[in-house]
C-alpha cells in the first residue's frame, strides 16, 4: 500500500460520488426537517442550486489573506479527512490516501480545516465571528472527548489503530460490528457522533435562525460555496469514519451510501427533536455524562478486549 | 506578679540543677596537683614568700595582665561611652570633718597603699589592693575639695606608662628568661625580703600605679558626667 | 567547704532573683554583683582545704601540707577585677540609659524587639 | 619566624600607649594604630604558611614554666587560621571604621584593638580560666565600643548585652571553678584528659554549665534577644566584627572545650544548634529590619554550625579530621565572610529597611558584591557554603542522620525565602536615594568579595573526593571572564557568547552518548540559537551575558556530569543563572522569587536523595549508580522525582512557571521554556532510565508520576485557555507540554519515551518560535494583553506566519510535526494500556485548540487598534531565529524519520524493545502506521488545488476597510469595542465551575501563611525588655538541662 498515480483518479471519483451523496442528503434531511415541522420545506436539490448560485455571485470582498485563504483550508481539512478514510473495504483504489495514515491522523486532520477556517473569520474582524469561533472551538474540544474515548475503545478492542484493520475485524455479518459487540462504546461514539455534526442540540454554534452569527457571517459568493462544498464533504467524511469503525464499514458503494444514511440520519432525528443547548451546557453535558460513561466503556471495553 | 512568679519557679528549677554541686562534692582533702607544685618548687622558682603573689604574677601572669587590661578597656569604655563633660556643676561644699580628716588621712592612706603594693611578694596583699586603697584616697581628696580638678592629663601619663612598661618587662622576660612575663629577669635575691622575686614588686608596683590611676580616672570620669 | 558553697549559691540564686524582679536598673546591676559576689564565694570555697593557713610561706609554715590551694585565691583576685570593670561599665550604661531619656526603668527601653 | 606572643604584646603595648601617641597627634596615633592591626595580621598570616607547609603546631609557654603550671597558648595550624581570619578582619573593620576613628576619641581605637587582641587570646589560649579573662576582654571591649553610635538604641542594645555576657560568664566562672576541683588543673586539653564526666553528676553539671554558657555567648534560640537587639542596633563596622570575628572566636571556644563533652552534651548542642538554625530562619520571615534579619541570618548560621560540628564528633570523626574541616570550616568561612560583607554594606547603605537597599543599584559593583553575599548564604555554588552544606548531607547522610539532614534542609530553605525576596527587592524595587560610599567602606567589602569567590574555588578542589569538578572550571572561568567584560556593548559581548558557545557546542556533543545528544542539541545549539535576539538590545544590557552563560553552563554541565556532585552543582548553577535572567523582567520580581523557592527546594529535596543515595551506596557518588540501588530506592527516587517534578513544573509545584515565563525578557521567555525546562525533562529521564533497572518492590513510582503528568497536561492547557496575557497563556501551555514529556517518560517503554521526547523536541521549537514571536510582538505593542491587541497581521505578518506555525505545531493538527506526538501518544497508551490517563492526557490535548486560536486571533486577526496604526514588523533579530525554527519544524515535519529514528535507537541502550519501526519514510507501530511526508505532500497538494479553484473563481477580489462589516445595520468603529478578545472563554469556565479554581495557589499561600503568622507569633518573645531576656537565658539553661538529663 503506497502511492500510485492512478490513486489521484480514484480519489477524483470517490470526491465526485460523495459530493453529491452529501448534497442530496442534505437536501432530504432539510425536507425532513420541515415536514416534521409541518412546513413545506425546500426542494431536495435546493443545495445544488444555492451552490451554482454562490460560485457564480461576483461579489469580492475579502478582509485579507488569511480571510481569502480560511475557506480553501476549511476544504482542505475536509477533502483531506475524507480522503485519509480508507471508503470502500477490500478496494486497495477506493482506500483513497489511507495509506499515509491512520484513525489518529482522521482524528487530527478533523481540526484543520475548522482551524483554518476559524483563522479566516476571525481575520474578517466581526465580533460574531469570533464568538462563533470561541462556541464552536469550545464544543467541539468538549464533544471530542467522547470521540476520542471511542476511538480509543475500539483501538483497545481491535488492538489496532487502521481503520482498514478495525473493518477486517467487523467483517463477516452483523454479529461482528462493534455495535453488537460492544454495545456501550457504539452509543458512546454516537453521542460524540452528534457533536461532531453540529447539528441540534449543539448547533448554536452556527444558529441559523438568529442573528447571523458564527464563522460565515462576513463569507459570501465563492467563499460560501467553497464550504458549502465542504459542507456536502466533510460530514460524510466523518460519518464514513463512524461507519467504518462501528458499523462494520462497507465492501461496496450501495451498502455504503446506504448505511451514510441511516447513520447521518441518526443526528437528524436527534437534532428535530431535542431544542439547543447554550453553549456552556454543553460543555458541562460532555464533561458530565459523555465522559463518565466513556470511562465505563473503557473498562468494559478492557473487558470484552480481555 | 505572674512574671515574677514564674521567675521564681525558673529560679527554684536552677536551683535543683544545681543541687549537684551541693550533694555531690567533695571538698579538697590535698592540694591539687598544679597548687602541690606551687606550694613545693614556688619559693624557690619564683622567689615570693606569698604564693598568691607569686602565681598572679609569674604563674599565672598572662590572666593579671589580661586583668589589667580588662581594668584598662573598662575605664577606656567609660571615658568612650560618657563622651563629653557636661559642664562644671557645683557641689555643695564639703563639712569641715571631712576636710581635716583628709589633711590628715591622705598621705597616711597614700602611703599604705603604696605599702601594700610593694610588699605584695611578702605579705597579704599586692598591686591591686594598693591600687584601690590609693584610689581609695583620692576619693576622699576630691570628696573634700570639690573645686578640685585632677590632671586627667597626669593620669593618663601615669596608666599609659606604667601599662606600657608592665609589658615591656614582660617582654623581657621573653628574651632574657624562660618565657614571657618571667620574672627571673632579676635576681631572686633573698627569700623573704623585699628586694626578691626578681620583677613582682617592679610588676606590682606598676600595677599599683596603674590601678589607681585607672580607678581615679573612672571616678573622675563617672563624676564629671554625673 | 560545703557551707561556704551553699552560701555562696544562694549569693548567686538571690542576685539573678534581683536581676529578674528588680525593674530599675540601678538594682538589678547590684543583683549582678550579688551573684558576681556568690561566685566570688565559691571560688574561695573551692580553694579551702579544712585546718590550714594561708599560702604564705613564712616562718609559720613548715610544709606544704599546711597551707590551702593558691590557686583559687589567685583566680578570685582576677574575677573580682573582672567584675570590678563590668559593674562599673554597668553603672557607666546606666548613667547614659538616665542621661538619654530619664529613665532608669529597665522596661522602658524597649526600642528594640522582635 | 615571629612568637605569637607578639600579637599580644604589640595590642597591649600600644593599646597602652595610644592615648599618649595621640597627643602628637590624630594622624600619629591612627598610623600607629593601622601598623599594629597589620601586623597582628602579618604574624598570624605568616603562621598559618608555616604551618600549612606542615610544620609542627607551636606551644607558647609563659613566665617560663610548662603547662599546667602556667598559662600556655597554642598556635597551630586552625589556631593560625582562625587568627588570621580574626586578625585581617580586624584590619579591614579598621579600615573600614577609618572615618569614625579619626573623629572620635582615641579611646575607639584603643577599645577596638583591645577586642581584636581578646579575640586572638580567645582563639591561642590553652587555659580555662585564661579564657575567661580573655572572654570579659572581649565582652567589656565589645561593650564599650558599642558605644560608637550614642544614640538610644546602641545604647539600650549595649545594656542588654553587657548584663547577657554578664550572666553567660558567671556560668562560665562557676564551671571553671568546679571543674578544677576535679581535675586539679586549669589547662583545657590536660583538664579533658583526666576528667571522666560521667563520673558524677557534679561532674557532668560542670561540663554542662561550662558548655552552656559558651552557648549561650554563641546566642542560641531564645535566648538570643540581646544578641539580636545588638545586631540592629550597633554600627555596622563594629558589628560585622561581632557577628564575624567575635563568632569565629567563640566558635573556636567551642571546639576548644569540646574534648571535655560526652555524646550526650554533643548531642544537646547539636539539638541546640539546629533549634537555633531552624528558627532564627522561620522567625527572619517576618523581619523588614535589614540589620536585624542580618542578626537573625548569623544567629542561624552559628546554629547550624554548631550542629554540624557536634554531630560529627559525637559520629566519631576526629575533631580536627578532614571532614569537620571541610564541612564546619566550609559553612563557617562562608558565614565569616559573607556575613561581615553584608553588615558593612549595610554601613554604606545606611537604610533599615530592606527594599531600600535598592539604592545599591546606584554602584554596579556593590550590587554584585550583595548579590555574592546573599548567594553564598543561601549556599549556592561556586561559594564555599554550597561545597560545605553538600559534604554536611553527604556526611550526616553516611550517618544515617536523616531527620537532622530534614530539619537543616528546612532551615536553609527559610533562609533561603528571605534572602531571596531580599535580593529581589534590591533588584527591583524603586530606586530613591543616591548611594554615598566611601572608598575606607569599600575596600574591605571588595576584599570579602574576592575572598569568598576564591574561597569557594579552593573549597571545591577540596570537596570532590577524587571526583573532579574541574569540568566546570573553565565555562566558570568565562563566566568570571564575562562579568570583567560587561562594560562593552551587547552587539561585541552577545557575538562573543554565540562564538564560544557555537565552539562549545561543537565541542560538548560529540562527548555525548545516547538520549543525551538529544537534549544536548536543544541545550547548547537551541542555546546559541536564542541568543541571536539579543542583539536587539542596545547599551549594556548590564549583568545578563554572565548570567545567561551560567545558566547553559549549567545546563551542559547536567549533560556531562558522571556524579552526583557534579550533577546537584550543574543544577544549582543553572538554577542561579537562570533566576537572574528571570528576573530581569520588568515585574517580574516576585515571580522570579517564587521561582526560585520551588527551584532551591526542590534542590534541597534533591540533596536530601542524594545523600541517601551515598549512604546505601556505600559512600559512592556516582550517577551510575542509580541504576542498581541495593535499599531504600523508592524513596530516593521520589525525592530526585520531587525536585526534578519542581523543575518541570508538574501540577502542585506549576505555580512559579507561569509569572516567571511570562514577565520575562523577550529573548529570555523563549530560553527559559523551550530550553531550560528540559533540565527537568534531562533529569526524569536519567532518574527513569535507573528506575527501568532497578527493583522498586511495591512501589509503583511511574504509575504516579503517569497520573500526575496526565492532570498536568489536562489542568495546564485549561488554565491556558482563561489567560489574558499573551505570554502567560504561552507559560501556561508550558506547563501542559511538559505534562505530555512527564506523561510519556512515565509510561516507562520504548514508544513513551520517544512519545517524550518527540514531544520535547517539538516543544523546543514551536515554543521557542512562539515566545519569540510573541515576544516581538509584545516589544512593538508594549502590552501583554492580548485583548489590547488585534489586526496586527497586516502590521506584523512575518510573526503571524510563526506563530501560524507554531500553533499548527503545538496543537498536533497534521501534516506539521506536532501531529507525530499525538500520534505516538495514541500508540503508547494502548501498548501500556494507561487508558484513562491516556484519555485525559489526550482530552487535555484538545483543550489546546483553544487557547491556540485564541493567541493567534485575539493577537493577529481582529480589529487592529488605532495606537497601533503606527507599529512595525517585530526587529529583524527576532525573525532571523525564527526563520529558522521554521525551517526545523517543516523539516521535522516532514522528514521524521531522519530524526526519530535515531532517537529510538538512542534509547535501545535503556529499553531493548525498538516499538516504532521506519520503513523509509513509513512509520510502523503494532497499531498502526503514519508517513509524514505523504501527509504533507497530500495536504500541500489538495491545498494548492483548493486554492487555485478559488483563486480561478474569485481572481479580483478587493480589499475592503477594516471596518466594511455585516454588522445588523450599524456601522462600528471603535475597534476596542469590536474586537472580542476579553474573556473568551467565558463559557468554558462556566462551564467546568470548580475545576478552573486555582486550588493549588491557594494551597501555597496558605502554607506561606502558617509560616509567617507562626513566625510573627513565635517572635514575640523578644520583647525588647532586657530582664526578659535575662529570663530568657535562665529559662533556656534550665530547661536545657533538664532536658539533657531527661532525655
Amino acid at each position: 500500500m503506497g502511492f500510485e498515480p492512478i490513486k489521484i483518479l480514484y480519489a477524483l471519483g470517490t470526491i465526485f460520488i460523495i459530493f453529491n451523496v452529501g448534497m442530496l442528503i442534505q437536501g432530504i434531511v432539510r425536507k425532513i426537517g420541515a415536514r416534521v415541522g409541518k412546513r413545506y420545506g425546500i426542494r431536495f436539490y435546493q443545495p445544488y442550486i444555492d451552490l451554482i448560485k454562490n460560485y457564480v455571485m461576483r461579489s469580492n470582498v475579502t478582509h485579507g489573506v488569511m480571510f481569502y485563504l480560511g475557506p480553501v483550508f476549511r476544504l482542505t481539512g475536509g477533502l483531506g479527512v475524507f480522503l485519509f478514510i480508507p471508503i470502500i473495504y477490500g478496494s486497495q483504489y477506493f482506500s483513497n490516501f489511507a495509506f499515509a495514515g491512520d484513525v489518529v491522523l482522521v482524528l487530527y486532520f478533523i481540526f484543520f480545516g475548522s482551524l483554518g477556517m476559524a483563522l479566516g473569520a476571525g481575520e474578517g474582524g466581526h465580533p460574531y465571528s469570533a464568538i462563533g469561533v470561541s462556541r464552536g472551538l469550545a464544543q467541539v474540544t468538549a464533544a471530542e472527548i467522547a470521540l476520542v474515548i471511542a476511538v480509543i475503545g475500539v483501538g483497545i478492542q481491535y488492538d489496532t489503530l487502521s481503520i482498514t484493520e478495525m473493518v477486517a475485524a467487523q467483517q463477516g455479518g452483523i454479529a461482528n460490528w462493534t455495535m453488537v459487540t460492544n454495545p456501550l462504546l457504539t452509543i458512546l461514539a454516537m453521542l460524540a457522533f452528534l457533536g461532531a455534526m453540529g447539528r441540534s442540540p449543539f448547533d448554536v454554534v452556527l444558529a441559523p435562525q438568529e442573528i447571523p452569527i458564527g464563522p460565515p457571517t462576513e463569507y459570501h459568493s465563492t467563499f460560501l460555496g467553497i464550504m458549502q462544498t465542504n459542507r456536502s464533504i466533510f460530514p460524510m467524511a466523518k460519518t464514513i469514519l463512524f461507519v467504518n469503525l462501528f458499523f462494520g464499514g462497507a465492501t461496496n458503494w450501495i451498502v455504503l451510501i446506504l448505511k451514510i444514511f441511516i447513520v447521518y440520519m441518526w443526528s437528524v432525528v436527534v437534532g428535530v427533536v431535542f431544542p439547543r443547548f447554550r453553549v456552556d451546557h454543553s460543555i458541562r453535558w460532555w464533561y458530565k455524562y459523555a465522559l463518565p460513561l466513556g470511562i465505563i466503556a473503557i473498562i468494559v471495553t478492557t473487558l470484552i478486549a480481555g | 506578679m505572674v512574671k515574677k512568679l514564674f521567675s521564681l519557679i525558673i529560679l527554684a528549677l536552677l536551683v535543683i540543677m544545681l543541687l549537684p554541686l551541693m550533694t555531690d562534692f567533695a571538698p579538697f582533702a590535698e592540694l591539687s596537683r598544679v597548687a602541690e607544685k606551687y606550694v613545693q618548687k614556688g619559693p624557690a622558682e619564683v622567689g615570693g614568700q606569698n604564693l598568691v603573689t607569686s602565681v598572679i604574677v609569674t604563674y599565672r601572669g598572662l590572666d593579671t595582665l589580661g586583668e589589667i587590661a580588662v581594668l584598662f578597656i573598662a575605664t577606656a569604655g567609660i571615658g568612650f561611652l560618657l563622651g563629653k563633660s557636661s559642664g562644671k556643676h557645683k557641689r555643695s561644699e564639703a563639712s569641715q570633718l571631712v576636710n581635716t580628716g583628709t589633711a590628715f588621712l591622705l598621705p597616711i592612706i597614700l602611703l599604705f597603699g603604696v605599702f601594700i603594693f610593694l610588699h605584695g611578694h611578702l605579705t597579704p596583699g599586692g598591686g591591686f589592693q594598693g591600687g584601690v586603697v590609693i584610689a581609695s584616697g583620692i576619693l576622699l581628696f576630691v570628696l573634700a575639695n570639690a573645686d578640685s580638678q585632677i590632671s586627667s592629663n597626669l593620669l593618663h601619663w601615669i596608666e599609659d606608662l606604667s601599662g606600657a612598661f608592665y609589658v615591656i618587662i614582660g617582654l623581657l622576660g621573653l628574651i632574657l628568661a624562660g618565657g614571657f612575663l618571667d620574672n627571673s629577669i632579676l635576681p631572686l635575691g633573698q627569700f623573704g625580703k623585699l628586694i626578691s622575686a626578681g620583677a613582682i614588686p617592679l610588676i606590682y608596683t606598676l600595677i599599683g600605679l596603674k590601678v589607681g590611676a585607672e580607678l581615679v580616672g573612672i571616678l573622675n570620669n563617672m563624676q564629671r558626667s554625673q | 567547704m560545703l557551707l561556704t558553697i551553699i552560701l555562696g549559691i544562694i549569693l548567686i540564686v538571690l542576685g539573678l532573683w534581683g536581676m529578674l524582679s528588680q525593674k530599675n536598673i540601678i538594682k538589678i546591676i547590684i543583683g549582678f554583683s550579688i551573684m558576681d559576689t556568690g561566685i566570688h564565694l565559691l571560688i574561695l570555697s573551692i580553694g579551702y582545704i579544712k585546718d590550714r593557713t594561708a599560702p604564705i610561706m613564712n616562718q609559720a609554715v613548715q610544709s606544704a601540707g599546711q597551707v590551702i590551694d593558691p590557686v583559687p585565691s589567685a583566680l578570685v583576685l582576677t574575677a573580682i577585677v573582672i567584675g570590678l570593670a563590668i559593674t562599673a561599665l554597668m553603672l557607666t550604661y546606666a548613667v547614659k540609659l538616665y542621661e538619654i531619656k530619664g529613665s532608669l526603668e529597665i522596661s522602658d527601653f524597649k526600642e528594640l524587639k522582635w | 619566624m615571629v612568637s605569637p606572643i607578639y600579637i599580644f604584646i604589640i595590642a597591649l603595648g600600644i593599646g597602652f600607649l595610644l592615648s599618649l601617641f595621640d597627643k602628637a597627634g590624630r594622624a600619629v596615633a591612627m598610623t600607629i594604630f593601622y601598623g599594629a592591626l597589620l601586623a597582628m595580621a602579618f604574624i598570624s598570616g605568616q603562621w598559618l604558611l608555616h604551618l600549612l607547609q606542615g610544620a609542627e603546631a607551636e606551644i607558647i609557654t609563659t613566665a617560663g614554666f610548662q603547662p599546667p603550671f602556667s598559662i600556655n597558648l597554642k598556635m597551630g595550624l586552625l589556631e593560625a587560621f582562625f587568627t588570621f581570619l580574626i586578625n585581617t578582619l580586624g584590619f579591614l573593620a579598621g579600615i573600614y571604621l577609618l572615618p569614625k576613628f579619626k573623629s572620635q576619641k582615641i579611646y575607639g581605637m584603643i577599645l577596638f584593638l583591645m577586642l581584636i587582641m581578646g579575640l586572638n587570646g580567645l582563639v591561642m589560649t590553652g587555659d580555662m580560666f585564661n579564657l575567661f579573662v580573655f572572654l570579659e576582654i572581649t565582652s567589656i571591649a565589645t561593650v564599650s565600643i558599642i558605644a560608637i553610635e550614642k544614640n538610644l538604641k546602641s545604647i539600650s542594645a549595649g545594656f542588654k548585652y553587657v548584663i547577657a555576657g554578664g550572666i553567660a560568664s558567671a556560668f562560665y566562672l562557676i564551671a571553671t571553678i568546679f571543674l578544677y576541683r576535679f581535675t586539679g588543673v586549669l589547662n583545657i586539653a590536660m583538664m579533658a584528659e583526666t576528667l571522666n564526666v560521667a563520673s558524677s553528676q557534679a561532674v557532668f553539671l560542670s561540663v554542662f554549665i561550662l558548655m552552656i554558657a559558651v552557648i549561650v555567648e554563641l546566642k542560641p534560640f531564645p535566648a538570643n534577644g540581646w544578641a539580636l537587639d545588638a545586631y540592629e542596633a550597633v554600627d555596622s563596622g563594629v558589628v560585622a566584627v561581632i557577628a564575624s570575628g567575635t563568632s569565629a572566636a567563640m566558635l573556636f571556644v567551642f571546639y576548644k572545650i569540646s574534648p571535655l563533652l560526652n555524646n550526650t552534651l554533643l548531642l544537646t548542642a547539636a539539638g541546640i544548634g539546629l533549634a537555633t538554625f531552624t528558627f532564627s530562619n522561620l522567625l527572619a520571615l517576618k523581619q523588614k529590619n535589614a540589620k536585624r534579619l542580618l542578626g537573625y541570618s548569623s544567629i542561624g548560621q552559628i546554629g547550624l554550625i554548631i550542629t554540624a560540628y557536634a554531630l560529627l564528633v559525637r559520629a566519631g570523626y576526629a575533631r580536627n579530621s578532614e571532614i569537620v574541616m571541610l564541612t564546619t570550616g566550609g559553612l563557617f568561612i562562608n558565614h565569616f565572610l559573607a556575613k561581615a560583607g553584608l553588615f558593612w554594606l549595610s554601613g554604606v547603605v545606611e537604610k533599615e529597611k530592606l527594599e531600600e537597599w535598592s539604592t545599591l543599584r546606584n554602584n554596579p559593583i556593590l550590587l554584585f558584591a550583595f548579590a555574592v553575599f546573599v548567594i553564598a548564604l543561601v549556599g549556592l555554588p561556586p561559594f564555599p557554603g554550597f561545597f560545605a552544606k553538600w559534604q554536611l548531607v553527604m556526611t550526616f547522610a553516611n550517618q544515617g542522620l536523616f531527620f537532622w539532614i530534614g530539619l537543616i534542609l528546612l532551615g536553609s530553605f527559610l533562609e533561603a525565602i528571605y534572602l531571596f525576596r531580599w535580593l529581589g527587592k534590591v533588584l527591583k524595587s524603586d530606586l530613591k536615594a543616591e548611594l554615598k560610599a566611601k572608598i575606607s567602606q569599600i575596600f574591605p567589602i571588595l576584599i570579602y568579595l574576592l575572598a569568598i569567590l576564591i574561597g569557594g574555588g579552593y573549597l571545591s578542589r577540596l570537596i570532590n573526593q577524587g571526583t573532579s569538578l574541574s569540568i566546570l572550571y573553565l565555562p566558570v572561568l568565562f563566566i568570571v571572564f564575562l562579568f570583567f567584560i560587561d562594560f562593552l556593548p551587547v552587539a561585541i559581548k552577545n557575538t562573543l557568547v554565540i562564538l564560544v558557545g557555537s565552539y562549545y557546542t561543537y565541542l560538548i556533543i560529540p562527548q555525548l552518548s545516547g538520549y543525551r545528544v538529544m537534549l544536548g542539541v536543544i541545550f547548547l545549539a537551541g542555546g546559541v540559537l536564542l541568543f541571536i535576539p539579543g542583539y536587539f538590545k542596545r547599551g549594556k544590557r548590564t549583568g545578563f551575558y554572565p548570567l545567561a552563560v551560567m545558566m547553559y553552563v549549567g545546563l551542559a554541565g547536567l549533560l556531562i556530569s558522571e556524579n552526583t556532585l557534579q550533577f546537584f552543582t550543574s543544577w544549582e548553577l543553572m538554577t542561579l543563572g537562570s533566576y537572574f535572567l528571570i528576573i530581569r523582567g520588568k515585574k517580574s520580581e516576585p515571580h522570579a522569587l517564587s521561582y526560585m523557592l520551588f527551584s532551591i527546594g526542590g534542590a534541597f529535596v534533591m540533596l536530601f536523595g542524594f545523600g541517601i543515595l551515598y549512604y546505601v551506596n556505600g559512600n559512592s557518588m556516582a550517577l551510575s549508580s542509580l541504576g542498581n540501588i541495593e535499599s531504600m530506592a523508592g524513596i530516593i527516587y521520589a525525592l530526585l522525582g520531587i525536585a526534578f517534578l519542581t523543575k518541570m513544573a508538574s501540577i502542585g509545584l506549576h505555580i512559579w512557571l507561569p509569572g516567571a515565563y511570562g514577565e520575562a525578557e523577550a529573548d529570555v521567555s523563549p530560553m527559559l521554556s523551550a530550553i531550560l525546562s528540559k533540565a527537568g525533562m534531562f533529569g526524569l529521564l536519567m532518574l527513569m532510565a535507573a528506575i527501568q533497572t532497578a527493583n522498586l518492590g511495591s512501589i509503583n513510582l511511574p504509575y504516579v508520576l503517569g497520573w500526575l503528568g496526565a492532570i498536568t497536561v489536562f489542568i495546564g492547557n485549561l488554565l491556558a485557555i482563561y489567560q489574558e496575557d499573551a505570554k502567560r497563556l504561552l507559560a501556561y501551555s508550558s506547563v501542559g507540554n511538559l505534562g505530555y514529556i512527564l506523561f510519556g517518560l512515565a509510561l516507562m517503554s520504548h514508544m513513551g519515551w520517544l512519545t517524550s521526547i518527540t514531544y520535547a523536541l517539538n516543544h523546543f521549537l514551536f515554543k521557542a518560535l512562539l515566545f519569540l514571536a510573541i515576544g516581538g510582538v509584545v516589544y512593538r505593542v508594549k502590552t501583554k494583553n492580548m485583548y489590547e491587541m488585534g489586526g496586527l497581521i497586516k502590521k506584523m505578518p512575518l510573526s503571524f506566519v510563526s506563530v501560524l506555525i507554531g500553533i499548527i505545531a503545538l496543537s498536533g493538527v497534521p501534516p506539521l510535526s506536532g501531529f507525530a506526538g499525538k500520534w505516538l501518544t495514541y500508540n503508547a497508551v494502548l501498548e501500556k494500556g494507561w487508558y484513562l490517563q491516556g484519555v485525559i492526557v489526550i482530552i487535555g490535548g484538545l483543550i489546546a485548540f483553544l487557547y491556540c486560536f485564541r493567541l493567534i486571533y485575539a493577537v493577529f486577526l481582529g480589529q487592529l487598534k488605532d495606537k497601533h496604526r503606527q507599529v512595525k514588523e517585530a526587529p529583524v533579530w527576532f525573525l532571523i531565529p525564527q526563520v529558522i525554527l521554521i525551517g526545523a519544524i517543516m523539516l521535522f515535519s516532514t522528514y521524521p524519520a531522519f530524526i526519530l529514528g535515531p532517537v529510538g535507537k538512542m534509547l535501545n541502550d535503556i529499553l531493548p524493545e525498538n516499538a516504532l519501526i521506519w520503513e523509509n519514510l513509513d512509520a510502523y507501530s503494532i497499531y498502526g502506521h503514519w508517513n509524514g511526508f505523504l501527509i504533507m505532500m497530500i495536504t500541500g497538494g489538495i491545498f494548492v488545488i483548493v486554492f487555485l479553484w478559488l483563486y480561478f473563481l474569485n481572481r479580483k477580489a478587493q480589499k475592503v476597510k477594516q471596518f466594511n462589516i455585516v454588522y445588523a445595520a450599524e456601522r462600528p468603529s471603535r475597534p476596542e469595542l469590536t474586537h472580542v478578545g476579553y474573556n473568551f472563554f467565558a463559557h468554558y469556565k462556566k462551564a467546568l465551575g470548580s475545576l478552573s479554581q486555582p486550588y493549588v495557589t491557594k494551597f501555597w499561600n496558605t502554607m506561606a501563611d502558617i509560616f509567617h503568622s507562626s513566625a510573627g507569633f513565635i517572635r514575640r518573645i523578644y520583647t525588647g525588655d532586657g530582664q526578659t531576656y535575662i529570663l530568657h537565658i535562665i529559662i533556656f539553661i534550665v530547661v536545657v538541662y533538664f532536658l539533657t538529663i531527661g532525655g
